[in-house]
């Protein structure tokens, strides 16, 4: 068979996880963080999409967590939208206020 | 089976939806009204009609079992939590709220007790998630609901930690629905899972665990319970735990694998290391409470995983135990807050000032700690009985493990939460400050110590409130 | 030919998602993301899910991006002119990026072999939306539910900030 | 009246009085010595209506009886306390008149009356040890009775501690003797005991008889008045060791028995040696009550208790006597400091003299008591004296050579006993007055209280009383002690007996010759303290015809020097060691609690809130970091799952 | 009178609810109405004392007790539990019925103690009346559950007395002492709930005490003698006993615990420290004697040694560490330990002289003790110090204070005549009389009688004898002799110290038969 195998669409989901961890761990931008996860939540989205062969709740489910994102999306950029009227940027290690006194 | 059966069976198992459905229209109706009026009154009769009605109709329905093309499956279980979902949100209409936010608030409540209902029913994955999902978004965005500054750097960090683990979740759902082609968890048992379907289920569980706050995904829970607005911490400090917890007992009745026993059984011990170690280093009341509450999430923990009856029953009455003493934790904290008392410090000497407040302040943390004669104390003593007993009918030492953990947390508990009546009535007052509580405020606190002794005295009382349910007209 | 497509699209993706990991530009990360996005889409027809693509681009690639860039654009002040970011605990991250991609390699070879492609074409459009009224109307009624709690939350976020 | 009730009013009637005298009608001791003195004739009534032992038993705890019993020992002893209670009382009188703490004493008084009573009354053991620790209760109140006074307390205290050391392991004896006897009653004692219950009892017995090595507390005890030092500390209650002894003597162990009589013979030596050098009045008196307590218990060792019991009585009376006396001298000198308002030691007999005059009845009486107490024929105490060094020398000859070392001491002892009742005899009355006072401006006269009862003790101590025969050996006395008959005399016994009259009067001699009025070694006393050279200008100016005497003399003195240092030192020095060294350890102990048990609790606490150091930073404020600590638990558990 | 029992139980309990609603500026009713309920207390437990049938023959622990009151309290379906079934169950037998009473005077005098405080009556009275109830009702629970309650129950007030109205230290006291008390009941709890699931009564799972002396275990439960269930390789039943050795060997105090103790008793004020000695510790030893002793005898025969040698422990240790205090009322609370080591050695004797001498010990002690720290309070309330060497000569200025502390000095050291004499005699009798501890366990717990002589004597000695001295001139005002308050504390005290000297039948009496059984109960489970 001359195609790629699911195999390799699994290999490529892996592989979107793990950089969208590496990203959201290591990037201090709180707008690169959420790239990061979008790459995470699309690489288990082809995890669902390539075992759609099953059946069509893959697809089905893929779609929906899909529409998911793009809520989470907006709701996180309201907030962002929020953090850096108040403290006048978007980067993590700047949001250091909460904490034991 | 043809589309028009399927339909109409659909049609007819609409009436199982009628909690949820009263719930999601009644958010509707209560954004349209905020449309037309700004009375908070208003609002929050429109809120507490529709809470009634939802508990009406709960108290009233009950079909066991999976529905709705086994989208849904329910137990008398979650009909139990669902009441004391409703009941602790009708309580937080008690807390002081300004009418500026307040249909966007309520709105939101609403849309998390909603999401808890249906993580508590979920059967499918595709609605486990999106009931997560639901939870968390009316969770992530009501922790901004204070307008303030810290509040919404919590706001993001909850949302980052929430999407990751949903991200997670979504991962283990996509591998246990690869490796089993099945897409429902009542039908978990059927499948040898093996090893992937294991790492699924350990994906999906971890996003269970970010609701409920067990460790290692307990670490958004200070900094939201600390800025959220405290009707909100109230609600999400019981709401979407307990609704994650009966999930996860759901999961684990399924499936019941030696390693999902030991592995949760060993976080819960973490949880409540982790709480109540934590918590003693704290200097800020809430921030305190809100490592006593990952505590108490790891006390709820082993119900989950314990199937007895008698588990079931003991996690029923803990669970009201908790929400009870979370709900006027939180009131009381709003009070002194609003008063300017927000680190221990600033609790010293007032103990004289106001007994009545104080008194039943310290009535209530006696019941965090679960010290006799409070309904902490029953919590924690079905928690013992379950626990032994469960080591005595098979024999695991990882129970007396968790018994021997619970125990030795509860004396650290005391440490902490102790230190408020410490402040209160043994350090001494340097400047003399009065602090003036009204009448209503002082009315709802003896009311709150009085429940919770009362819990304890005659903690029949609970049974006979589940015999009630059970009984539907 | 499927085959050069498939494997031009994991190029595509793989070069995407080298360039978010790789740049410190958020606006350069946006677009790679896009870029992911609509390779995405691609393997998803190759998977045929069609209407999942379809949904991916007109969302995702419309949408998100659309969001994430107008985002970068309200939340950062510009550095020497461009949308520069920093990172720390490289290391860590990668260690631990490294052993979750290690661990999932691991899982994925366990996983028995299935042949793709299999599926009938058919009328696989139908087929999900009577899926939706039928077998996810609840998933169905509550995504909708869904969006109108986001809607409602984020718009009065926004409202919030830009009030003051 | 029932003899019960006899009893009763015998044992009670003390306390009563003393009660009355504290708290109802305050007077001088006029009502606590009418009820002694009741005591003493009902004791009188009983010692001739009683025949056949008399029981009193009740339940105290439950299924636990005990009791008292009246037989002939008890009826005698009752007698002698009583009469020598009585008379300390009325000599109390006038002694105490002026303390204004007068009406506690002469309840402590009463209640140690009672105590002893109750305790020659005891028929069951525990009963006994009742009795026996009221009856420390009360020297110890009585010790500390001046307890301002700089010194007495520790006094009281340490005369307490010893004794209760003592009981402790006398009590130890009576329980485990309990728990391994039928009874414990007296009346109902049988068999052999065992080893380690018979020893302990003994120790018991040496600690209240102040026998070697419990001596000590007794010249300590001495800070107590002086009347108090007559009734307790010489005459009844350092007997009751004695008492106990003679009462179980026939069941103790026999090794038990020949250590009985060792210590007995070392404390006798003892006492007679520290006795010789004492400057204190009372403190040579004291030595000498040790070393004829040292004679009784030697006495029960070698198996003639009913000599010992003899003894015991004879004892009463002359150093009870003696002390009187004393107590009288000090009362005088009392009066010429208060009158002539200057403080003088009125103890210290090396600045005395001449009393004879001004005393005349304490004088005669002194001279009696300290005959008797010397061992001369015609006093009592020669009689007594002489039937435990006969029973001695029999005991020796069944034992073997090596035992004649005890009736050699006892001898020896003998020897020792005339030098210093000598000495002190000399020094005190005899010569012109060794003090400048102004005397003259003072008319005292020994009043009424202060005669009569150094009369009748003087009186007791003759040999008439006892048997014709002034060289007997055994008198009438003894038929009340049933225990250990005293041996037949014979030949041998008669040549000891020259022998023993013999020493004591060579002591007395001895002494005369040392300290007679105008001797060289009296002129420097009261100026010089440095007594060694003083006998060393003794040896090259005075009596060196008898050079060998006078080195021995020399060497038994500087020997007598060192045992008092000893004594002081060392025995005192051990108990004071044991002291401070229980106080020590004890700090060890409480620093150990601080450090250790307390210690661990800190550390626990430590150990918490390092471990919630280590667990915040969970909760540290960077998100990132959270994060990554996330991905850490994730991934072990995810390995965990995959690999395990 | 049939309910008198609840009467004792609940009436401060009543009175502290009425005096919640009591406005709490004025102050000087509370007292009043805290004398009133004790003494109703006293007046109802002394009735009840002398009604109390001592000639019952007893051939089950059901017979033992008397007065019992039982009603269904929580009766609740717990899955597969069956029924939770707590019941109000409370009765006297011959063991409490001296404690009821002891405690019902010790709580009397404590307000008494207590009557000149004017900081804070209100709270200070309503918590000291819980206290009092939650002592009794230990003592009479007849439910492990009741007994549990109580005995947790007492902890809160007296953290909140200490913590309020202590000395200097009074928080680092107050916690240590909930902290080390806190962590001994979660041990008993832990073991009740074993016990719970183990014993079964007319078919179900119960918390009664009776049933769980009198053995009724369902088969094969955990702690079922004879199942031989283990734990970590550890027979079941010894880890439970080891469990409740340490749960109430903290509040006893035993060697190594004991450290709470001192500090608590130096800070809390007197009337509390009254209490505590008083009654608090004999709440821990009552435990020995209902649960330990009485549930698992067969454990108890098992580590009589280990029991004994700690009793040795505490009362040696004890007493050297009452010689080394300086403070008055340090070096009676160490007293304490050293005391209540005897109760552990008598028991340990498991004969019914150790065992009743134990019991008579207890009570004795919950004299002594008391009065001890009333003297410890006399000196300080009048110069707020408590220091030995800053006094000296005492007798001569305060006569009647010198006479009563001589009194209960004498009667602390063994005094015969005195009650701490018998108490300790029988207990040397019980444990010369065994045959299962080796003589030198006597022959030490003997030793500890000097220590104690030592200490006392040494105390009188420096504070009392000698030269009148007090180290601030400004004391020499204050010093005078006890007042009628004070007197009225210690005579009703030192005469019954005094009479059970005399008399110790009084007591002995009426827990004689009781106490018989207990032995016998005990020798029947050695196999």
């Amino acid at each position: 068979m001359s195609e790629i195998g699911l195999h390799m669409y699994l290999c490529l989901a892996a592989l979107l996880f793990s950089s969208g961890l590496f990203v959201v761990l290591s990037k201090r931008n709180a707008v690169f963080v959420l790239i990061g996860i979008e790459l995470m939540l699309n690489g288990a989205n082809l995890v669902l999409a390539s075992f759609s062969q099953i059946d069509l709740n893959g697809q089905i489910f893929a779609i929906f967590s899909v529409v998911l994102t793009v809520c989470e999306v907006a709701i996180a950029l309201a907030i962002l939208l929020n953090v850096y009227k108040k403290y006048a940027t978007s980067d993590l290690d700047d949001l250091q206020e909460i904490g034991n006194g | 089976m043809n589309l028009e059966d399927q339909l109409t069976e659909i049609i007819n198992n609409l009436q199982f939806l009628k909690v949820e459905s009263t719930l999601m229209l009644g958010a509707i109706l209560l954004l349209v009204g905020g449309m037309i009026t700004k009375s908070g009154i208003l609002i929050k009769s429109v809120y507490a009609g529709v809470i009634l009605l939802a508990f009406y109709f709960n108290w009233q329905g009950l079909a066991v079992g999976s529905t709705l093309s086994e989208s849904l499956f329910l137990t008398s279980t979650s009909q139990h939590f669902t009441a004391i979902f409703l009941l602790s949100s009708l309580i937080i209409l008690l807390y002081k709220r300004a009418d500026e936010h307040a249909t966007e608030f309520y709105f939101l409540i609403l849309s998390l007790i909603v999401g808890s209902l249906f993580i508590m029913k979920a059967n499918s994955f595709l609605v486990t998630y999106l009931a997560v999902e639901l939870t968390s978004f009316g969770a992530y965005i009501l922790t901004n609901f204070s307008f303030k500054k810290k509040a919404h750097e919590a706001g993001i960090k909850y949302l980052l930690f929430g999407a990751l683990s949903s991200a997670i979740m979504l991962f283990g759902f996509g591998l246990i629905y690869g490796i089993s082609g099945s897409f429902y968890l009542s039908e978990l048992g059927s499948f040898d899972l093996e090893l992937v379907g294991n790492a699924g289920i350990l994906m999906m569980l971890f996003g269970l665990f970010f609701k409920a706050s067990i460790v290692p995904l307990h670490v958004w829970v200070p900094a939201t319970y600390q800025e959220a607005p405290n009707d909100a911490t109230a609600i999400l400090s019981i709401v979407p735990k307990l609704g994650a917890l009966v999930l996860i007992q759901r999961i684990y009745s399924i499936v019941q694998s030696e390693w999902i026993l030991n592995l949760c059984l060993i976080l819960g011990m973490l949880t409540i290391l982790s709480g109540v170690l934590s918590a003693l280093r704290q200097s800020g009341a809430r921030r305190m409470i809100s490592f006593g509450a990952i505590a108490h999430s790891g006390f709820l923990f082993p119900f989950a995983l314990i199937l007895s009856e008698t588990s079931i029953q003991a996690f029923w009455w803990y669970a009201v135990a908790y929400a009870i003493m979370n709900v006027a934790v939180f009131y009381f904290l709003e009070e002194f807050e609003s008063r300017g008392l927000d680190r221990l410090e600033d609790f010293s000497g007032l103990g004289d000032n106001n007994p009545i407040m104080f008194v039943s302040v310290t009535v209530l943390l006696i019941s965090l700690i679960g010290l006799p004669p409070v309904a902490g104390f029953t919590a924690k003593f079905f928690l013992f009985t379950t626990l032994w007993e469960q080591y005595q009918s098979d024999g695991q030492l990882i129970f007396i493990a968790c018994l021997v953990v619970a125990v030795f947390a509860t004396v650290i508990s005391l440490f902490f939460y102790l230190r408020i009546p410490y402040y209160l009535f043994l350090v001494k007052e340097q400047t003399s400050r009065s602090i003036e509580f009204s009448f209503w405020t002082k009315f709802i606190a003896t009311l709150f110590s009085i429940v919770l002794l009362l819990l304890f005295f005659v903690p029949q009382i609970l049974t006979v409130m589940q015999q009630l349910l059970k009984s539907t007209p | 030919m499927i085959l050069i497509v498939q494997i031009a699209l994991f190029i595509m993706t793989l070069l995407g998602v080298g360039i978010i990991v790789l740049s410190k530009n958020v606006v350069h990360a946006a677009y790679a993301l896009a870029l992911v996005l609509v390779s995405l889409a691609g393997i998803y027809v190759m998977l045929n899910s069609e209407l999942l693509a379809v949904v991916q681009i007109l969302l995702y690639a419309g949408g998100v991006v659309i969001l994430l860039v107008f985002g970068v654009m309200l939340t950062n002040r510009l550095r020497n002119g461009k949308l520069l970011t920093h990172s720390g605990n490289t290391f860590v991250a990668a260690l631990i990026s490294v052993s979750v991609f290690a661990s999932l390699l691991y899982l994925i070879d366990k996983i028995p072999l299935m042949s793709l492609g299999n599926s009938e074409a058919g009328n696989q459009i139908g087929q999900l939306g009577v899926s939706f009224l039928t077998d996810h109307l609840v998933a169905f009624e509550l995504i909708a539910f869904i969006l109108l709690v986001a809607l409602v939350g984020a718009s009065y976020l926004a409202k919030m900030s830009s009030d003051e | 009246m029932s003899i019960e009730l006899l009893i009763l009013l015998v044992l009670f009637s003390p306390l009563i009085g003393g009660l009355i005298e504290a708290f109802v009608r305050k007077g001088s001791g006029l009502i606590p010595s009418v009820f002694i003195g009741l005591s003493f004739a009902i004791s009188l009534i009983l010692l001739f209506v009683t025949d056949s032992p008399e029981f009193i038993r009740w339940e105290w705890l439950n299924s636990f009886l005990i009791g008292i019993q009246l037989d002939k020992t008890a009826t005698i002893l009752l007698l002698l306390v009583s009469f020598i209670s009585l008379l300390v009382h009325v000599f109390s009188m006038v002694y105490m008149k002026e303390d204004p703490g007068v009406n506690r004493y002469f309840l402590k008084l009463g209640f140690f009356t009672f105590s002893m009573f109750g305790l020659i009354l005891s028929d069951h053991m525990l009963l006994l040890f009742v009795f026996w620790e009221l009856v420390g209760l009360a020297s110890y109140l009585l010790i500390g009775f001046w307890y301002r006074k700089e010194g007495v307390p520790s006094a009281a205290r340490m005369a307490f501690m010893v004794n209760r050391v003592a009981d402790i392991a006398l009590f130890a004896g009576i329980l485990l003797l309990s728990a391994q006897v039928d009874s414990i009653f007296l009346s109902e004692l049988s068999g052999q005991w065992f080893l380690l219950p018979s020893l302990l009892i003994a120790i018991g017995a040496f600690g209240k008889s102040a026998q070697f090595p419990f001596s000590g507390w007794l010249t300590k005890a001495m800070a107590g008045p002086t009347p108090v030092s007559a009734l307790i500390h010489a005459a009844t209650m350092v007997a009751a060791g004695v008492y106990l002894l003679y009462r179980v003597s026939p069941f103790l162990h026999e090794s038990v028995m020949t250590m009985i009589a060792i210590i007995g013979a070392v404390t006798a030596l003892y006492g007679g040696i520290s006795a010789m050098t004492q400057n204190d009045l009372k403190k040579a008196l004291a030595y000498s009550t040790i070393s004829q307590l040292g004679y009784m218990v030697l006495g029960i060792g070698v198996g003639s208790a009913g000599a010992s019991m003899f003894h015991l009585w004879t004892h009463a009376f002359f150093k009870a006597g003696l002390f009187l006396a004393a107590g009288s001298i000090i009362h005088y000198f009392h009066q010429l400091s208060e009158n002539g308002g200057q403080a003088i030691d009125s103890q210290d007999m090396r600045r005395m003299g001449g009393l004879k005059d001004k005393l005349p009845v304490t004088f005669w009486s002194f001279s009696i008591c300290g005959l008797a107490l010397a061992g001369i024929p015609f006093f009592s105490g020669f009689i007594s004296k002489e039937g435990i060094i006969l029973s001695s020398l029999v005991w020796a000859g069944q034992k073997g050579t090596l035992a004649y070392l005890i009736p050699d001491i006892a001898l020896l002892t003998a020897l020792l006993t005339s030098f210093y009742i000598g000495r002190m005899f000399f020094l005190i009355f005899l010569g012109e007055p060794r003090r400048t006072i102004k005397q003259s401006q003072i008319v005292y006269s020994e009043a009424a209280a202060i005669r009569i009862p150094l009369f009748l003790l003087a009186a007791g101590s003759l040999w008439v009383f006892y048997n014709w025969n002034p060289m007997a050996h055994v008198s009438w006395v003894n038929t009340y002690f049933d225990l250990g008959s005293v041996p037949e005399g014979n030949f041998f016994s008669a040549f000891i007996t020259l022998v023993a009259i013999f020493l004591a009067a060579g002591g007395i001699v001895l002494a005369y010759f040392l300290f007679k009025p105008g001797a060289r070694t009296l002129r420097t006393y009261t100026t010089d303290t440095r007594s060694v050279s003083i006998l060393g200008r003794n040896v090259f100016n005075g009596f060196y015809l008898t050079q060998s005497y006078q080195g021995l003399g020399l060497a038994t003195y500087i020997f007598s020097k060192k045992l008092a240092w000893a004594d002081k030192k060392i025995i005192d020095g051990f108990i004071h060691f044991f002291a401070v060294g229980t106080v020590v350890l004890a700090k060890v102990v409480d620093l150990i609690d601080k450090l250790i048990v307390d210690g661990l609790v800190n550390l626990s606490a430590r150990i918490a809130s390092f471990f919630g150091r280590r667990f915040s930073g969970v909760h540290s404020r960077e998100a990132q970091w959270q994060l990554i600590w996330l991905f850490i638990g994730f991934v072990l558990i995810l390995t965990w799952i995959l690999f395990f | 009178m049939e309910n008198i029992l609840s009467y004792i139980f609940l009436f401060p309990l009543l009175i502290a609810a009425v005096m919640l609603f009591i406005r709490s500026d004025s102050t000087g009713i509370f007292k009043r109405l805290a004398l009133a309920a004790t003494s109703v207390q006293l007046v109802l437990s002394l009735f009840l004392f002398f009604q109390f049938d001592k000639s019952t023959v007893i051939s089950n622990w059901a017979d033992a007790f008397q007065f019992v009151e039982k009603i269904d309290w929580i009766n609740m379906k717990l899955g597969s539990v069956g029924v939770l079934n707590i019941d109000y169950f409370i009765g006297v037998d011959g063991i409490s019925m001296p404690l009821i009473a002891l405690s019902s005077l010790v709580l009397l005098i404590g307000v008494i103690a207590s009557w000149n405080l004017t900081e804070k009556t209100k709270g200070y009275f309503i918590l000291y009346l819980i206290l009092s109830s939650s002592i009794i009702g230990c003592f009479i629970a007849l439910d492990f559950f009741l007994f549990y309650l109580c005995f947790e129950f007492m902890l809160l007030p007296m953290f909140f007395l200490i913590g309020i109205w202590g000395g200097k230290r009074r928080s680092y006291a107050s916690i240590k002492f909930f902290l080390y008390t806190l962590v001994g009941s979660l041990f008993i709890l832990v073991v009740m709930i074993g016990l719970y699931l183990s014993v079964v009564e007319d078919g179900a799972n119960t918390f009664s005490l009776i049933g769980m002396m009198n053995g009724s275990y369902s088969s094969d439960s955990f702690l079922d003698p004879a199942s031989g269930k283990t734990i970590f390789g550890y027979s079941a039943r010894a880890v439970a006993f080891i469990f409740l050795l340490i749960g109430f060997g903290i509040k006893l105090p035993m060697v190594p615990v004991h450290t709470w103790l001192p500090d608590a008793h130096v800070e809390a004020p007197t009337a509390i420290s009254v209490v505590l000695a008083g009654l608090l510790l004999k709440v821990g030893a009552f435990g020995f004697f209902r649960i330990l002793y009485g549930v698992f005898p067969d454990m108890a025969v098992e580590y009589a040694g280990t029991i004994a040698i700690i009793g040795v422990l505490s009362i040696l240790y004890g007493g050297l560490n009452a010689l080394a205090q300086n403070d008055l009322k340090r070096m009676v609370a160490y007293s304490s330990v050293s005391h209540m080591g005897f109760v552990l050695v008598g028991l340990a004797s498991m004969t019914s002289e150790g065992a009743a001498g134990s019991l008579f010990h207890m009570v004795s002690h919950g004299l002594i003790s008391p009065a001890l720290f009333i003297i410890a309070g006399v000196i300080y309330d009048r110069t707020s110090n408590r220091q030995m060497e800053n006094f000296s000569g005492l007798a001569g200025k305060m006569p009647v204070y010198t006479f009563f502390t001589a009194l209960f000095f004498f009667a602390g050291l063994g005094l015969p005549g005195l009650s701490g004499f018998v108490g300790e005699l029988m207990v040397l009798l019980g444990v010369f009389k065994t045959t299962s501890l080796p003589i030198w366990i006597g022959l030490l717990a003997t030793s500890g009688i000097a220590v104690s002589a030592a200490y006392f004597l040494w105390t009188i000695q420096r504070m009392f004898f000698g030269k009148y001295f007090v180290r601030e001139k400004e004391w020499e005002s204050r010093m005078i002799d006890l007042d009628l308050r004070e007197k009225l504390m210690l005579v009703p005290l030192g005469l019954l110290v005094l009479i059970l000297g005399i008399y110790p039948r009084l007591i002995l009496d009426v827990s004689e038969s009781t106490i018989n059984f207990f032995t016998q109960h005990i020798a029947n489970s050695i196999p």
